[in-house]
């Protein structure tokens, strides 16, 4: 049984009087222990997937199931036990903690919001976290300005792993760092799942980082899946239209392969505008009449490898 | 003093502070005509402070502490304001990190073109709105007559981007200065834009001071790389050199581009754990020898305490360490065996 | 869409919005208006300085005082529904004409004073975000707090002993030189020398907030990428100052200026006193003091109404300013 | 005429010179100004003992013309020192009162709307309107008409006619906060919706909040001295307010009997804008690194 | 030598009419501008003897019940109507209805007879020997019958735009703003009206009315249009003049009224203590700048032959009122306070506020703790006789034309009537004093009737129910070039046909 398993999730949001299908119709599932990354470009709905799993914005339509039980249309109090279990990391190292708390507090906060009465536990747990992601216990009293950005992610991390959840969502957790930092909360990632046999869901638009980081990946355009395969196999066989120019973009440190000027025509649209047929029609350079008006399923083509495109 | 013949730019002794902090200590950089000079570091090393004291467009709180910037035979750093307003936009350009925010909101793209090509020819209104409209066309806008009239809401993220370089080479420049022009961009609209610069920079003949931290973008477009570390230039090679062979001499380059996470196959968390390069970024403020020791492995006792020199180990190629000089270690070990066998202590920590 | 059809569309909304605004205030007074004590009767009876039990009566009867409260305000409510504001035994008059015939007077002492604090507030805090942190700017800034902080009654006595008693330049009180019977331009200037000091004193406060208001968000929209690019193409300062920052730094304070009106409208009452201004404020002071609701609920009303529409303006000048705003 | 929030002057101080709070020399001489009005109420009693409106002089002695009435005396042969330093406590009583309501009903009403959205917050949305379209004078006004014009009174109906611009900038920031990744973060943490509010938007949404609320003691001071104008100030307290409706009469020949309360408002309100102004600098996140 | 014609006179007043005719509303400012349109039977000296307006003669029976008036012949209704004994009946009966005190100025009338066009005779149940005063425009004012009959008297129009048989013809009302008056070419007492135009201006702020007295901008006001504070510097501005007659039709006189029902206020050593803590000549010098003079009658100094000149038995003397106090059982506590109340004071007019400032600060020193309650008039007339929830309260009252009408319903038991603004406020009843005061409203032996009041006078002097205070004097501001506007008892509030403007072309 996954631990995660999405059926047909919508999410929509209204904005200027229009409605923005932000996320159309996604299913996707995570085992224990796996790390599946999202990539897709920005604005194409990755963070709305990533928090909508975790309840944080409503979904319209679909399942949520943690160990087969739908927990879409729970409330806040049903929902508590989840929380603990689905965690989640944000992009920005900073935003997410109250710079008027100091790190002991916001932990220790987590924790008596979890269920975890005694006073004594909760500081030993925070400083045993504290200690694991690669901080002093001398953080504990110290506010997050008194970080750097890696460092403040560090936290957040610690914040989100000191409830052992099971699933973390990683909503771009390094893209506003750099590469030397990239390096060491990556590793430190790692690490923590080796321990405790954590799943990710791991949200990139660095299709590096997601090579390195992930077992399985999946491939967002304007609202949906086009793409989802095992990490290796999606890198040899492409076989979205979207995905080959992905990659394809990709700059490399390897002047061999160094471009030649040719890029992928057309630019991002927003999820405001969506075509009937298949949303990556205006920019396909294989598109053919039938993608004008038939939205293309997700189908699979090989073993773990499935594709939303006629042609593929 | 002049510019050298083929260098558009000479920058000397550049320093500049924000109050106490010092961003750019003492840089020496040249861009020759016509290439692409890329200018990386991690955030923080004072690139973008580089590039906003050439345009003398730094905020009220920063100040440019000594050093010249010749551009043709005007020191960028002491022309007045009235010399700067005709060199900027026209000879001298840039483009900024943000497209989402650098183009006015209120004010119809089309328009924000043609003001400048208004400022700098002495075009009647139909005339720049003409040229304006081919610059669109230039940059790849479809329906530049429609788009005209579009503000920069309307339109998508790699759009605006390319809005901004059409009005950064409106004025035909020499040098184009452009400070991170996609980190906001998706790969795939990355691509295209730097394409147009590169393309753009080989038809109108200008330089391009290409402003980044990542170091794959570098490999992909600029013909000649320099490596900024807390405010200083810590080495400088072309691309080829870089890249390629001999390699990154600087511990702080090889860091870099050790901690980069490879595109070849294999590079997966289930094969090797990613190289970290240890400790944090210097602080702006301490000031004494080599800036990298701190996080150097082969920190010398006088890489603490005398400031590093750079020297040219080979054409064009200038390192400011005195640790990694392939000479001095010549005698001993090949220079690729001493790199490697660093490679292993920064491993073994 | 187009832009009429935007600004319409904008319009019938707001107006639409207004309705249930409006029933809100009409109820909430009312019955707000309840806990008043005393009532038109015994003010007028007060006035006379004498009375009898039956003229006590008979005043209550005609204003309908006799009614259960609830009965009075269903009957308000029914005449509401014919655009009827009610009718005043007090004045003998309908509330309507009563409001209508001091509703211009308002409008002109406003419009004027805001015009001009917008006119002038906006010049200096220009002004002042140029010279930021420079001696203009300090100077301005104190004065602009100043206008501030001092009463505009105590601004438009001064005002008053200075320009009419002293100098002798400009009349006292009233909208217009009462019974020159003039017409065309010298009406038009009569009128302009009457409105002038209380347009002024009613100005001041908001000169002082708009000045401030711009001065910040021309710093503000100065701070932006925009500028940073504007300068870059190599425009001339004043032209960034002027077509790149303050436009987009206008957006803000044109919002604060349809807030302002409500606020505007009380700060009138004082000034409309000082310079026996007939306008709708001292007939809102009035009807308190005379508990005479019916008036007082129609200058709600309508004050209310008033400042919606002001909105709805600022609302389509944005739309003018902004092109990221839509019609909704 | 409430407070007329004055949103967002980040720009203001970054230019105003030196960095940070205690940088800023106007902030710290409106701090000074401050300390001193607010020592000078505090120690009325003290400073000049006995009750300020009794008619202790002379009518109508000039500043300086008797040495035991330093400043003068009123019409009733009242001492103005007397009534200066006691007005300062009800001026400033009155200031504080008021805004003291105001954050109470406009933080309490914009954190609910803006933080539960939906319905809750289209009802209270539009009593913030159907307050804020009232002339807040008139409101205040009609209050004051019901209440009898006692200084508790009087501060409560400025802060009843004022709160709708602080409920309305508490509103917005807590629109805008309740997306962010803080709340969210404390969402995905299970938080309760009253810890999420007071805990953690509430802390972070305060900065303008108390910029505009130091603006706003200043505005109800203004108010206070318009409501004393009307005759409807509060007859047993000395207010500055009332000092000045009392003197306009003789505003002629005895200028000193406005002059001197007037400037006194207006060094009050300087003193609460400067400090203002300082305060935004100083809680300004993007002047603070 | 004629006075010149010509020119427009600008009036001031301090408030806003509600209507323009006082037919049912005796508001001073309906009252200051009534009588320029309509007219009354009689007009009066300062003295208050009658002289003729729209009646040529009058005679009063011996018994007092019957009064004949003859009346002016010849006289126009602004719409062009004749002028007839009908108008007058009718008035007369409207007046008995609809205005605020007619009903009881009028009770004893029982008939109105007209014999012929020219004659109106009346006939009265029981002497009333004050109703011959009470014949002025603004009193009893007399309005067409072709207009108002058969409609509800309250809300005809012709309380807007008025049509009389006055000098001035109405011309129009700006609201908020000022009212003006043509000069009624067809006026029956040519070559009057000499002013061309009257304009009406309302300024509620005293300060700014002595700005525009300044400037020129109004050239008469009368009941002390200006701030009290600003009169003396007013002497000076060399335009001006003053004038203190034409008054006397309204005398007012200035009381601190107890609640008798109050349990400080019903012991009488308390009210006692109270007067003696007062100096009434502080009052008039410093609260009221001089104007006016010390009265401790409720008939005011004013109307000569009725006031009792006679000292109060509580003069001023603090010490006295201590002992009082204490022999009360009122000590004083810690604070030196033996016991708080609240004082009301009457919005309408100048001095509330200030006398209640020197009362609160008097009464201090003999211990009593006196906080001020404002409030507007509104609250104040509801507090005080419907709600009677008061201690004690400054008041004015009128006198008007007569003690009978003014001064009675101060003071009579039958007159406490809860809801009826200045009716017995203080709740006073004393058999004694009701039967002074209903002898002297029948009492047609002007000697005796004199005797009556001064016996009533010398007994509330003695009980004080309220202690009255001062008679306010009131000023008439004008323009020097404005002559001849206070001729009569009623000065400013009469037609002001009598008005010039001297110098004016
Ligand atoms: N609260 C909201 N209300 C309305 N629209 C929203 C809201 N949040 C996101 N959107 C819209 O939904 C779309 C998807 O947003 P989302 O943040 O999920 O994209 P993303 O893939 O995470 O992009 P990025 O890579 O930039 O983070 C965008 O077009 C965005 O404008
Ligand atoms: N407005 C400012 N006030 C104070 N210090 C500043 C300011 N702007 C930049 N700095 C400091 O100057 C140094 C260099 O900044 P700069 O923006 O040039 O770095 P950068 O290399 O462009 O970084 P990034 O990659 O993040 O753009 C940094 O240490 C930064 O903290
Ligand atoms: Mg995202
Ligand atoms: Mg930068
Ligand atoms: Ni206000």
């Amino acid at each position: 049984m996954p631990l995660l398993c999405v059926d047909n999730l919508h999410v929509r949001y209204a904005s200027g009087g229009k409605i923005l299908r932000t996320v159309d119709g996604v299913s996707l599932r995570i085992e224990k222990g796996e790390t599946v990354g999202l990539v897709g470009e920005s604005g194409c709905g990755k963070t709305t997937l990533g928090r909508s799993l975790l309840r944080l914005v409503p979904s319209s339509e679909g399942e949520i199931r943690v160990d087969d039980v739908d927990i879409s249309r729970f409330n806040a109090k049903a929902m508590r036990p989840y929380r603990k279990r689905l965690q989640m990391v944000f992009q920005d190292p900073g935003g997410s903690l109250n710079p008027r708390q100091t790190i002991l507090t916001l932990l220790d906060t987590a924790l008596k919001a979890n269920g975890f009465p005694s006073r004594g536990e909760r500081r030993e747990l925070a400083r045993d976290i504290i200690v694991r992601v690669g901080l002093a216990e001398s953080a504990l009293d110290r506010r997050p300005h008194e970080f750097s950005g890696g460092q403040r992610q560090r936290i957040a991390i610690a914040r989100a792993l000191v409830l052992r959840p099971e699933l973390i969502v990683c909503d771009e957790p390094v893209s506003a760092l750099d590469v030397s930092i990239q390096a060491q909360i990556l590793n430190l990632l790692l690490r923590v799942k080796r321990e405790l046999n954590l799943s990710y869901l791991f949200i990139s638009h660095d299709l590096s980082v997601v090579r390195y980081f992930c077992d399985r990946v999946m491939v967002m355009y304007l609202g949906r899946v086009v793409e989802s395969a095992d990490v290796h196999v999606l890198w040899r066989e492409p076989c979205h239209p979207y995905t080959r120019a992905l990659i394809e973009a990709v700059p490399s440190t390897d002047l061999a392969r160094r471009r030649l000027g040719t890029s992928i025509k057309g630019d991002l649209q927003s999820v405001a505008e969506q075509p009937q047929g298949c949303r990556f029609l205006s920019r396909c350079p294989q598109a053919a009449e039938r993608c004008a008006w038939e939205s293309p399923a997700l189908r699979p083509v090989a073993e773990n490898q499935y594709v939303a495109c006629h042609f593929a | 003093m002049m510019t050298h013949i083929d260098n558009v730019l000479e920058i000397r002794g550049l320093r500049v502070a924000f109050g106490q902090t010092v961003a750019v200590r003492g840089l020496d950089l040249s861009v020759r005509s016509g290439e692409t000079l890329a200018l990386v570091g991690e955030s923080g090393s004072g690139k973008s402070a580089t590039a906003l004291a050439l345009m003398r467009l730094l905020p009220q709180a920063a100040r440019i502490q000594s050093g010249q910037a010749f551009f043709g035979d005007i020191d960028l750093l002491q022309a007045g304001q009235a010399a700067l307003r005709k060199l900027r936009g026209k000879a001298l350009s840039m483009i900024f990190q943000e497209p989402m925010t650098s183009l006015n909101p209120v004010m119809p793209i089309g328009e924000q073109i043609a003001e400048v090509l208004r400022q700098h020819e002495s075009l009647s209104r139909k005339q720049a709105r003409q040229r304006a409209t081919e610059l669109l066309d230039l940059v790849r806008i479809a329906e530049p007559d429609r788009r005209y009239k579009d503000y920069a809401h309307n339109l998508s993220g790699g759009m605006r981007q390319r809005v901004m370089i059409a009005i950064a080479v409106a004025g035909n420049p020499r040098l184009l200065i452009a400070d991170e022009p996609t980190t906001a961009l998706d790969v795939t609209i990355q691509a295209q834009v730097l394409d147009l610069i590169d393309r753009l920079r080989r038809e109108l003949s200008m330089a391009v001071l290409l402003i980044t931290h990542d170091l794959s973008v570098v490999a992909q477009w600029a013909d000649r790389v320099a490596v900024m570390y807390a405010g200083e230039i810590v080495e400088q090679a072309s691309a080829v050199k870089l890249f390629h062979k001999p390699g990154a001499f600087h511990p702080y380059t090889r860091g870099l581009l050790k901690s980069t996470i490879s595109d070849a196959p294999g590079s997966h968390y289930r094969n090797a754990p990613l190289y970290e390069i240890p400790g944090v970024a210097a602080s702006a403020v301490d000031e004494s020898g080599c800036r990298f020791a701190p996080r150097c492995a082969l920190a010398l006792d006088s890489c603490r305490k005398t400031p590093p020199l750079p020297e040219l180990i080979s054409p064009g190629h200038l390192v400011s360490c005195p640790v990694v000089q392939p000479r001095k270690h010549q005698n001993s070990s090949p220079s690729s065996a001493v790199t490697h066998g660093n490679h292993d202590a920064f491993a073994l920590r | 869409m187009a832009m009429p059809v935007r600004v319409g569309q904008r319009l019938a909304w707001t107006l639409l919005q207004a309705i249930p605004t409006a029933l809100g205030i009409i109820i909430l007074n009312f019955l707000f208006l309840q806990l008043v004590p005393g009532d038109a009767a015994e003010v007028m009876a007060a006035e006379s300085g004498s009375a009898t039990e039956a003229t006590m009566a008979l005043l209550r009867q005609r204003f309908g005082l006799d009614q259960p409260m609830l009965a009075q305000l269903l009957s308000y409510l029914t005449k509401l529904a014919h655009f009827d504001l009610g009718f005043s035994p007090r004045y003998n008059a309908a509330v309507m004409e009563l409001v209508m015939s001091r509703l211009g007077n308002t409008l002109v002492l406003m419009l004027a004073a805001l015009g001009l604090a917008f006119v002038v507030g906006v010049a200096l805090g220009a002004v002042m975000s140029a010279f930021a942190g420079k001696w203009p700017d300090r100077v301005l800034s104190v004065f602009a707090l100043l206008l501030y902080s001092t009463p505009s009654f105590w601004v438009g006595l001064m005002a008053i002993v200075f320009f009419s008693v002293h100098l002798g330049w400009l009349p006292i009180g009233s909208k217009e030189t009462i019974g020159a019977s003039l017409s065309g331009l010298d009406l038009l200037f009569d009128r302009l020398r009457h409105l002038l000091l209380p347009a002024v004193s009613l100005a001041t406060f908001y000169v002082a907030i708009y000045a401030r208001l711009t001065r910040a968000a021309m710093l503000e929209a100065g701070h932006q990428d925009f500028v940073r690019t504007a300068r870059a193409k190599g425009l001339p300062a004043w032209r960034v100052q002027l077509v790149h920052i303050l436009r987009n730094a206008l957006i803000p304070i044109t919002t604060l200026a349809g807030l302002h009106f409500g606020h505007l409208l009380g700060g009138a009452v004082v000034i409309e006193t000082v310079f026996e201004w007939p306008g709708m404020g001292r007939l809102a002071l009035d009807s308190v003091m005379a508990r005479d609701f019916n008036v007082l609920l129609g200058i709600l009303l309508l004050a209310s109404l008033l400042v919606i529409a002001a909105n709805a303006l600022i609302d389509v000048l944005h739309a003018l300013i902004d092109p990221r705003i839509k019609g909704r | 005429m409430s407070a007329i929030s004055i949103p967002k002057i980040s720009g203001a101080g970054r230019s105003g010179g030196g960095r940070g709070f205690a940088g800023n020399m106007n902030a710290v001489a409106g701090l000074a100004l401050l300390v001193f009005f607010v020592f000078v109420a505090l120690a009325a009693d003290w400073l000049a003992p006995g009750d300020p409106l009794d008619m202790v002089g002379p009518a109508l002695l000039w500043p300086g013309q008797d040495a035991a009435f330093p400043l003068g005396t009123d019409s009733m042969g009242r001492d103005i020192l007397a009534g200066l330093v006691h007005g300062a406590r009800a001026s400033l009583a009155v200031g504080v009162a008021s805004t003291a309501i105001v954050l109470l009903i406009g933080l309490l009403v914009g954190a609910v709307g803006g933080y539960f959205g939906g319905y809750i917050d289209d009802v209270l949305s539009r009593l913030t309107v159907i307050f804020q379209t009232m002339p807040t004078m008139l409101l205040v006004i009609v209050i004051v008409a019901i209440a009898g014009s006692s200084i508790g009174v009087i501060a409560l109906a400025i802060g009843l006619g004022s709160w709708p611009t602080i409920a309305r900038l508490v509103r917005a920031q807590f629109r805008s906060l309740r997306e962010s990744d803080l709340v969210m973060a404390a969402r995905s943490l299970g938080y309760s919706d009253t810890r999420i509010i007071f805990r953690e938007i509430l802390p972070n949404a305060m900065a303008p909040v108390v910029v505009t609320a130091s603006v706003m003691v200043a505005t109800a001071i203004l108010i206070e001295s318009g409501l004393s104008f009307l005759g409807m100030g509060d007859p047993n307290i000395v207010s500055w307010g009332m000092m000045i409706a009392d003197g306009r009469e003789m505003l002629r020949t005895e200028w000193f009997l406005t002059a001197l309360p007037g400037a006194a408002v207006s060094l009050a309100v300087l003193s609460l804008n400067l400090l203002g102004d300082g305060l935004n600098d100083a809680l300004n996140p993007r002047q603070s690194t | 030598s004629t006075p010149p014609q010509g020119g427009t006179l600008t009036l001031l007043l301090t408030g806003e009419p509600t209507t323009l005719v006082s037919v049912a509303n005796t508001a001073t400012p309906s009252l200051s501008v009534s009588a320029k349109v309509t007219e009354g039977l009689l007009k009066y000296g300062y003295d208050l003897s009658p002289q003729p307006q729209l009646a040529t003669a009058w005679e009063v029976a011996p018994d007092g019940k019957t009064y004949t008036f003859k009346l002016r012949q010849g006289v126009k209704w602004h719409d062009g109507k004749a002028f007839t004994a009908e108008d007058v009946a009718f008035s007369i009966g409207l007046a008995k209805t609809v205005h605020p005190r007619g009903r009881s100025t009028f009770a004893n009338v029982t008939a109105v007879e007209t014999p012929d066009p020219y004659t109106v005779i009346l006939r009265l149940s029981k002497p009333a020997p004050y109703l011959i005063k009470a014949f002025v425009a603004t009193e009893t004012p007399i309005v067409p019958k072709h207009i108002y009959e058969g409609t509800d008297a309250l809300g005809n129009p012709n309380g807007n735009a008025p049509i009389g048989t006055g000098p001035f013809k109405f011309k129009e009302w700006v609201r908020g703003s000022h009212i003006v008056y043509e000069r009624n070419a067809q006026y029956w007492d040519q070559p009057k009206p000499y002013i061309d135009r009257l304009i009406v201006r309302f300024i509620s702020d005293p300060a700014g009315a002595a700005i525009a007295f300044e400037s020129g901008a109004v050239d008469l006001g009368y009941r002390t249009p200006v701030p009290l504070s600003d009169l003396k510097r007013l002497q000076d501005v060399p335009t001006l003049a003053f004038e203190t007659k034409g008054n006397s039709y309204s005398y007012n006189v200035t009381r601190l009224e107890f609640n008798l029902d109050n349990q400080y206020f019903k012991n009488a050593k308390v009210r006692q203590a109270v007067a003696h803590a007062i100096d009434r000549n502080v009052i008039v010098k410093t609260v009221n700048y001089g104007y006016g003079s010390v009265s401790y009658s409720p008939i005011a100094p004013g109307l000569a032959s009725y006031h009792d000149p006679a000292p109060t038995p509580y003069p001023y003397d603090v010490k006295k009122a201590n002992e009082l106090l204490d022999e009360a059982g009122y000590p004083r506590n810690g604070q030196g306070t033996r016991f708080a109340v609240v004082l009301d004071f009457n919005p309408i007019g100048q001095d509330g506020p200030r006398l209640a400032d020197y009362l609160r600060s008097a009464l201090r020193r003999i211990g009593i703790n006196v906080s001020v309650r404002s409030q507007d008039a509104a609250a104040f007339i509801k507090r005080i006789y419907t709600d009677r929830d008061f201690a004690f309260t400054t008041n004015g009252a009128s006198n008007l034309f007569d003690p009978t009408v003014g001064v009675q319903r101060l003071y009579w038991s039958k007159n406490f009537i809860k809801g009826v603004p200045f009716s017995n406020g203080t709740h006073y009843a004393n058999p004694k004093v009701d039967q002074l005061l209903e002898d002297a409203a029948v009492e047609n032996d002007a000697d005796k009737r004199i005797a009556l009041f001064k016996e009533f006078q010398q007994i509330v002097a003695n009980e004080i129910p309220d202690l009255n205070l001062y008679q306010p004097e009131f000023i008439t501001i004008a323009n020097k070039r404005v002559r001849d506007h206070s001729l009569t008892a009623d000065g400013v509030e009469s037609n002001l046909a009598d008005v010039y403007l001297a110098g004016d072309k």
